[in-house]
């Protein structure tokens, strides 16, 4: 099917659209469980993303107005869940399509979504974020980075840090404070600041993954910034973010569990390849894990698919995303620490299809750390639904 | 049966269930089946013919549920799966259950020969009881009670103890084929799946109403950055539970489906006593007296895992993906 | 060997003496994974300790002068060792020999030493303890029964929970408040209450194991207490309660790590009984837990052993109790988990010795319930760890 | 030897494996080698003929416990097993390693056929070693290193790299027999439940560090008890590996000996990857990026996991018990 053609389509057809489209299009080597895998660059991600969003399989929700699809969020699920059937690259542009664009389309004015939103899903622009700061993580009372009135626009000076991809971005979702420090959480501004702005420097945190394009420290020395990029007013942006947050952690990579389901497949099949991990898919300390695993997973779909159907029935989702976001991590880690034990056993001599296995999982493993930790800590996570799962009353 | 066809919402039977269940408290196996086919709650899942409701299995899940989390003394699952799947073969005596006059239940762990002799085990409230189902090697055989020899045995649950059933080569009064049973067996799973879920949820809703209300170096437990935690680990897992439960029963009859509904059932059995277990953790020493109820909901909850066989059900989900692999 | 020969042996003698003695002469029955085994009534139970004691293996460390054998603390762990790897019933009177004992011994009048300790010791008294309130348990600032000066002695008002043992006590370890309530932490005084004195009354509570002999409440309505029967002056008691206990946590029940061992391979014979058991034992998922129990049991005798060394050498064992303690209770909870897991598969028509086995893994896993929750619950323990052993500044 | 007769006590020869672990920072393996030497740190279980202090595994353990702190870049185990069990059939290569002349290691992974060929693996450290010990189906083979091919392999460990190693039919220098072999095993097995209480206990140091010293919400992260019980279950389980590793080395060479020195490796092996986990999780953000060391000592301490094949040792300990019971 063409691109542009799948506009259509709905239910069990969209999800045989994005099936077929993605087995003729995913380039050669871009599967990570598959024959011939090569770390794709950033050019051929960027390609094969903006391919994606062209045949309908990126910005699903989003308007058609501003080059999104404008379908339910139902499909967006089944193409979710058919991209998480594939080992694919995780998406370069995630702070774009995840966060930049759906606080952009809660709060940006009509030039904003015009400016910002197509550049995003046609992969001309990527975005980083810069929220945390030195000083200022999970809690922004303590952030220190400010914006100062200059004529109509501003000036901002300060350091953020974790700004992942703050290299290749075009622009940074950038938090900011407008009044003193002493007003802790008011007075908070978002910005979508040019990266090639001057005074502008990035300075790269080399991660225990030893990837590219990961952290970075951005350092502001008196950035001008036009009012055409201020996010809504001081407060106002900040407090839409909040809420748009909310849903997003708990629609954003839907894909997860399917793509969980992935690598326990790729961990199955990489053993049938040696002779010296065969044997352990017969042996039951490993089978009762392998279930368990299946088992976390179908509780973590079990976490996705109910906020679909509360989200179409415009119900509040209230904390839900913390419920997905934390099983899913752990679970996660037990399953990569599981991969590194059995890997570990494979025959000095292993096949290229188990040290291939063998990459992917130690990547995964050393991944699997950051999950309990971004996007709020396991400990963060508990005190949500501490506070508004159960509603536990703060007894003082 | 279609939901938009019969207008009904599996939730009013949740209602409904609670409040029978609550109405049983006290009564003997006899009035509980007496209170319960008043509702109709026996015959939910019973074709209409032998007066059932025709429904189909999310309806029955609320209403096990709610058996759960009030610690029900009956058999409810084994009768309405009876009722259901002996309609065929044995209309009279499925219209008896889901009427609340015959009383039946199964015995869930072990095979008897082909000839009807052998014991078997894992039979809640069998004493006293009608008709016991009891598997074969291929199929399940239906006996009256008054042929067997039954025998408590030692187990954890004291509200709905199991018994071991002894049989002395009388005839059977129907048989299930083997796909009878298989199709009795996966949906036994489901319906155990929605008890443990219940009685989780009473648990942890004890717990919870102790650390809000009990004080300790001056402030509430609740207060205690550890006991929040501990607890939200508990609906952690019990909104997975939940959330596997209801992945289940809107999946289709293949394979995904037939993963999904095993999954519900081991996620409840894998986090079902730890809930309850933390939650007799959460009452400190409350927790270890009889009277505050988390230890029944910790026995019923163990019990249910071992008559759904969970090592067993793990290692076919794990062969149904590495042979299929 | 006759009783009383003892005295002269040390070391691995001793452990002979020990094992010979026990061999020789644990009552038929008595033993839970022996055949003919019945639960001991409460006198058959006293009538054994008694005879332990005449035999050199209880009240090991106490001084001869007071009934005890004046042994080394290695000695007591080496009885503890042997009596350990049988599978004996719990001391009846554990309040007397592990808690009141050694307290009375730190702080009691030559009187009192003389005529409480060969008491406990020839099981002619048992003990309970009232320290546990409704409104205060762990937390005793908030202990509200009231001991009120009448002439040289004392009257004593209020109530106590979880007092295992009260019915068959002869007396009561029993703490009070001399002062007010708002004293909190101050004036509290420790007193040795015959349970006989009038105004007391017991209630017993059931326990979830469903087992007598358990906790009670004991109501005390204007409890008349001689002088005599108080243990040091208020204060002075229960500060000095405190520091023995300290010790005793960490000394007392040394046995456990070797009673888990015996535990673990009474269900590994009982599998091998049931053809429906027998075949786990061949299955990876088994033997590794069995492995990982045997591992967990391992780390309790590493913690225990030290406790004995660092106390010889003198020096401070700090809360190397709490340590124990804790990774017993844990272990312990999940071995009994794996048992009746294990257990539940068994055939329905199992012989005898599985349905022993199933009666006595029943026991222990509702026991072991309690026993993250006893003498200081699992959050209670780490907060001891996190302030005493990791020594974390509170953090203000 | 017998530390009353020597004089020596084991916690001295910490104190100097630590500032010759520090002295080490930054040089390459020859030059580690070297630095060790001079304390006489590589000998310390090789027999006096070859140079070595011919003391008991009992000092051995201080030194690899402060190189597993230390993340020391060098096979200090393999190299120290070497000097010892070489010093039979080989005692000028044993005194060259034990003199920190000739660099050894060991491929702890996979058997060569008898013939001296195949792929072993897991040789820490293994490109540019004189010498790799090389496991056979009886025994072990020691081979130069310039008769193999040396390939870096997918390995955690970036400090102490993991290299396969292909045999190409070359002769042995020597070859032990399979008790001796076994012997070297069972030694090095103890010496990594040492490397890893080493790695672990710089882990929780380092997280206790940054969690009073990080202040969130207006208060240092160690006000919070969440973070306070955390820390205080990594101390628990870490006191729990070297009270097992203590015990072991008290224990005889029965199978109660046998058993508490296996354990003593499988409760590092259990807990110490948890520990280095928990560390990380306790640095929040921090504890992903590279500067910070912990992830390092992870990276070891999963090495030596797999090194000392937990699995198949945890498999053996069972076997142990249910063969025997």
């Amino acid at each position: 099917m063409m691109d542009g053609m799948h506009h259509d389509l709905s239910g069990e057809a969209f999800r045989a659209h994005v099936r077929d489209w993605l087995s003729a299009n995913v380039p050669p080597g871009f599967l990570a469980d598959a024959p011939g895998y090569t770390t794709p660059t950033l050019q051929q991600c960027r390609d094969f993303e903006a391919a994606m969003h062209r045949a309908g399989l990126a910005g699903i929700t989003w308007p058609r107005a501003y080059g999104g699809h404008g379908r339910t969020l139902r499909e967006h699920l089944v193409a979710n869940q058919e991209i998480g059937r594939l080992a694919l690259p995780e998406s370069v542009s995630s702070i774009g399509k995840e966060l930049a664009g759906p606080i952009i389309l809660a709060i940006g004015t009509e030039e904003q979504k015009q400016r910002y939103l197509p550049a995003i899903l046609e992969m001309r622009e990527m975005w980083c974020q810069g929220f945390s700061e030195p000083e200022a993580g999970s809690d922004l009372a303590g952030l220190r980075t400010r914006a100062t009135r200059d004529g109509a626009g501003w000036r901002i000076t300060g350091q953020k840090i974790w700004t992942s991809g703050a290299a290749k971005a075009a622009r940074c979702l950038l938090l900011a404070r407008t009044g003193p420090l002493e007003d802790r959480h008011k007075g908070l501004a978002l910005f979508a600041v040019p990266m090639d702005a001057p005074g502008i420097r990035v300075r790269p945190i080399r991660q225990i993954n030893d990837k590219d394009g990961g952290f970075a420290e951005v350092f502001l020395d008196d950035v001008p910034v036009g009012p055409e990029d201020a996010l809504g007013a001081p407060d106002e942006g900040w407090n839409a973010a909040i809420r748009v947050l909310g849903i997003e952690r708990a629609t954003n990579r839907m894909y997860r569990a399917w793509r969980f389901e992935n690598e326990l497949r790729h961990l199955v099949a990489a053993c049938r390849q040696d002779p010296a991990l065969a044997p352990l898919l017969r042996d039951g300390a490993y089978r009762q894990r392998i279930a368990a695993t299946l088992v976390d997973i179908e509780m973590v779909k079990g976490n996705v698919e109910p906020v679909v159907e509360a989200l179409v029935a415009g119900e509040a989702i209230g904390a839900r995303g913390s419920l997905m976001k934390l099983h899913w991590s752990e679970a996660h880690q037990r399953f990569a620490a599981l991969a590194m034990e059995i890997l570990g056993m494979a025959s000095p001599d292993a096949p290229p299809p188990v040290l291939q296995a063998q990459k992917r999982f130690k990547d995964i493993y050393l991944q699997a750390r950051a999950e309990t930790i971004y996007a709020g800590t396991t400990e963060i996570q508990l005190g949500i639904i501490a506070d508004r799962v159960l509603n536990l009353p703060r007894g003082k | 049966m279609d939901m938009m066809q019969t207008g009904l919402d599996p939730a009013d039977f949740a209602d409904s269930a609670r409040k029978a269940v609550a109405a049983c408290l006290g009564l003997d196996p006899a009035g509980c089946g007496a209170r319960l086919a008043e509702d109709g709650l026996l015959g939910v899942l019973a074709p209409e013919e032998v007066g059932g409701l025709g429904l189909d299995l999310r309806f029955a899940l609320p209403v096990v549920q709610a058996a759960g989390a009030g610690d029900l003394a009956f058999p409810l699952a084994e009768t309405m799966l009876m009722a259901r799947h002996l309609a065929g073969p044995a209309p009279a005596i499925a219209a008896s259950l889901a009427a609340g006059e015959g009383r039946g239940t199964i015995a869930w762990a072990g095979t008897a020969r082909t000839e009807l002799v052998g014991t078997v085990g894992r039979a809640p409230l069998a004493e006293g009881a009608d008709w016991v189902l009891v598997r074969l090697a291929h199929g399940a055989a239906l006996l009256p009670g008054s042929a067997l020899r039954i025998a408590k045995a030692i187990g954890l649950d004291e509200t709905a103890p199991e018994y071991n059933v002894t049989l002395t080569g009388a005839d059977a009064a129907c048989r299930l084929d083997a796909a009878a049973w298989s199709a009795l067996a996966e949906e036994a799973s489901l319906l155990r799946a929605a008890a443990i879920l219940g009685a989780a949820e009473t648990s942890l809703a004890l717990a919870v109403e102790h650390v809000t209300t009990r004080r300790q170096f001056g402030k509430p437990l609740v207060a205690n950055q550890a006991m929040r935690h501990l607890l939200a680990r508990q609906k952690l897992a019990m909104e997975g539970m939940r959330g596997a439960l209801i992945r289940a029963t809107g999946c289709g009859d293949d394979a995904v489906g037939m993963l999904a509904r095993r999954a519900a059932f081991l996620a409840a059995a894998t986090h079902g006593p730890l809930i309850a277990e933390a939650s007799i953790q959460a009452h400190g020493g409350m927790g270890f007296t009889w009277d505050i109820p988390v230890h029944r909901h910790l026995r019923r909850i163990r019990t249910l895992e071992a008559q759904g066989e969970a090592p067993a059900m793990r290692e076919a989900v794990a062969a149904a993906l590495i042979d299929a692999n």
